[in-house]
């Protein structure tokens, strides 16, 4: 794992998969943990898994959209006393943006969050007679991903709700790395059941945990 | 004498149609699909990416890549499927689902809903909540009348950060059914003993009685 | 596949999967020119294998991307002496409008077209120094798609490169009527490997001739 | 003695580096897949939804769900996968691809590239032509140098429609190799017998020789 994120540098941004426990790339984010680095922007649906890495002085800012659930109740407290930044996207939003910046598309056109807080500062664009806010990619640096089989050429699948970020993570990163259950030979993976084709990811490494149904780490922000 | 949370899930259970696709909020509303019978197929979605949830059985075993949007655990039933986030939000704010269940902080007379944070606090964030309120076909509210300290929560204008603008389409509480069409409320039914005037006096803007 | 269409009526939007003969329609397509409606808007990528339906005088207007792929001697006249107005559309754009339509997003802001004639008549929309041309989604009354199996709550499952527009147009239309090689069981189709969950589909039949590797269909517009 | 149509796609194939995702157009491009060595891994996406294609060998039958964007019968490579429109042009305005072989009708100084149409006629339509030159790491063109009639085909400035601006970044013709980079070009090589004073006549714009 420490090998494989090797090339991850202060300032940074990680797009980190997972919802909750779900899919979330664990043994990445440990080793991330261990790294040392600075000023890293991370983008993840949550917080509650980043305690230990926000603690250690790493994290400038966090990009997501439900950062407290689930969450310690200590968590408030270290983003507080580490200055994070935080910023928030409606989750669809959040998930879109990614999408967009992986896709090659300019931006996002939603409904989602007119007449809110989360129009200020927002160019609003009118299609049609309809207004929209526009929200710009998001792309990162790296995105930390967790599937249950990999193969070398970075296809992917997931099992259940785990898919979750993982795909637009996965597009909108220049380089993906993913952290898998199982590494399989090339041709295991079903050309009709592959979550993430091979071409969104860079790196997969073998998990040392296995996830399954029993996994002590279940639980752990429910 | 008022609703019970179980009671006020019942109510709104009794009245999804069959065939509905229904997205389930945190709290109150997750007490919703255990009233609906078993002869009424209704899908519940979560936006994490499953059609087809249903709440573990008593015998099966927790699967860490089985969670709903509360991240607690659940199975799929037949005819359900997993997709990824970002089609998990085509749905959502495509129109695609039928129904969205959620709780609420306040709810203003123009249907505008708060239900992330107060002035003071962020609950747990914003998360799919703007999504699923401005994106569903129907939005219902399942909540308490008012707060535990008896402070209205149904009120001309919301004073606590909005989720959505105009998007509320019934409320369901522990006093009485409303329905909104526009800035005009009307009482769908009261709960036994709940007079129109016990609930008025609850709610800040003017309510309709039942015809 | 008659009482299937039988809500198509005259100058509606009809979105039809399929890229050349692969996820094709066809049944449901037939259908549709027996059925005698006029002026109908057409939405899918090739035009070929709408040579009839145009011929009969159904058709005022082809929104697609490669109208002549593989189109017979006579598709040009036929579309001319209809008064069929062509609206092309890179085909990325095309497949993304949609999306946008099933997703209730405000547009598209793509580079592609820009500095052509494809940004003739478009807003450019300017995202953090870069321009974008903004094309409005595309959506529509009813798609027809076909599936390999289907349930009857709509869920669809494809093989190979029958995907391709399929899921978009089954997003972007207000109706989705899905004809499959073979209609399952519910509960069938796993979870896992559903192509089009059934949220998107209104109406599942069971196609009558059954596509395999040898079907004579196969070629019709190579 | 200029390059035959195979002769390009096998110098476009020799310059196609192990692991590298190609996007193929329809025309002379479809010739370099054959010419990829069985111990180089290149896989080959087309936009209709397939990451992985492969020719079908002597003894497949074609199946009908399984073409190309040129709709002729494929395989998939074990690894290969399949997926539906929006994901495989997220691929390709995404600059997932690294590469993109097309053929042209007329190329700019500029690197203008047009290939859809001419004046008076369409061929097929824009189909994915734009996204895949406008949206690739790289753009090799496969074209024969001039047309059937002598006429040029590299130009100060394209006439017809063009698919996308300045985006080619190789010609492979039956004369020579260019590169650009913005409005200089490079002869990278020139075919048996072709001298630089032939290429550059038949070229509309300055091509500065090999160094």
């Amino acid at each position: 794992m420490n090998d494989a994120i090797r090339d991850v540098s202060d300032a940074m941004t990680i797009a980190v998969g997972g919802f909750g426990g779900a899919g979330f790339p664990e043994e990445l984010v440990r080793a991330l943990e261990d790294q040392g680095r600075k000023d890293l922007v991370i983008i993840s649906n949550n917080a509650a898994r980043f305690e230990r890495l926000i603690n250690s002085g790493a994290v400038s800012q966090i990009i997501c959209s439900f950062p407290f659930g689930g969450a310690s109740a200590t968590l408030r407290e270290s983003i507080a006393n580490a200055g994070v930044e935080l910023k928030l996207l409606p989750q669809g939003t959040l998930s879109e943006c990614l999408r967009a910046a992986g896709s090659g598309l300019g931006g996002v056109l939603t409904r989602v969050g007119f007449g809110t807080s989360f129009a200020e500062g927002r160019s609003i664009i009118n299609v049609d007679g309809t207004d929209f806010i526009l929200e710009p990619p998001l792309s990162a640096d790296f995105a930390f991903v967790h599937a249950e089989l990999a193969d070398r050429w970075g296809n992917l699948s997931m099992r259940g709700t785990a898919r979750n970020f993982n795909l637009v993570m996965a597009m909108a990163a220049a380089t993906t790395i993913a952290e898998a259950n199982q590494v399989v030979e090339v041709g295991h993976i079903s050309p009709d059941g592959c979550d993430v084709p091979g071409i969104f990811v860079d790196a997969v490494v073998q998990c040392s945990n296995l996830r399954d149904a029993r996994d002590i780490r279940f639980g752990l922000d429910t | 004498m008022a609703w019970t949370r179980n009671e006020i899930a019942a109510r709104i259970a009794a009245d999804i149609p069959k065939g509905w696709v229904v997205n389930i909020g945190v709290g109150m509303p997750t007490l919703v699909p255990g009233f609906i019978p078993d002869d009424r197929e209704v899908l519940f979605q979560s936006e994490n990416g499953i059609l087809g949830m249903v709440a573990l059985g008593p015998k099966e075993s927790p699967d860490p890549e089985l969670i709903d949007a509360g991240k607690r655990p659940i199975a799929v039933r037949p005819g359900g499927s997993f997709f990824e986030s970002s089609l998990s939000f085509s749905m959502i704010r495509g129109g695609h689902i039928d129904l969205g269940i959620v709780g609420a902080l306040q709810i203003s007379r123009a249907g505008d809903i708060a239900n992330w944070r107060t002035d003071e606090k962020m609950i747990g964030g914003i998360g799919g909540a703007a999504d699923v309120c401005s994106g569903v076909k129907n939005l219902w509210v399942a909540m308490l009348h008012v707060t535990d300290t008896g402070e209205l929560k149904l009120l001309d204008r919301c004073s606590y950060p909005l989720t959505a603008a105009a998007v509320v389409d019934r409320v369901y509480s522990d006093l009485a059914v409303l329905e909104r069409s526009d800035d005009q409320w009307q009482v769908v039914s009261l709960a036994p003993g709940v007079s129109l005037a016990q609930a008025s006096g609850a709610t800040g803007f003017p309510i309709k009685g039942p015809d």
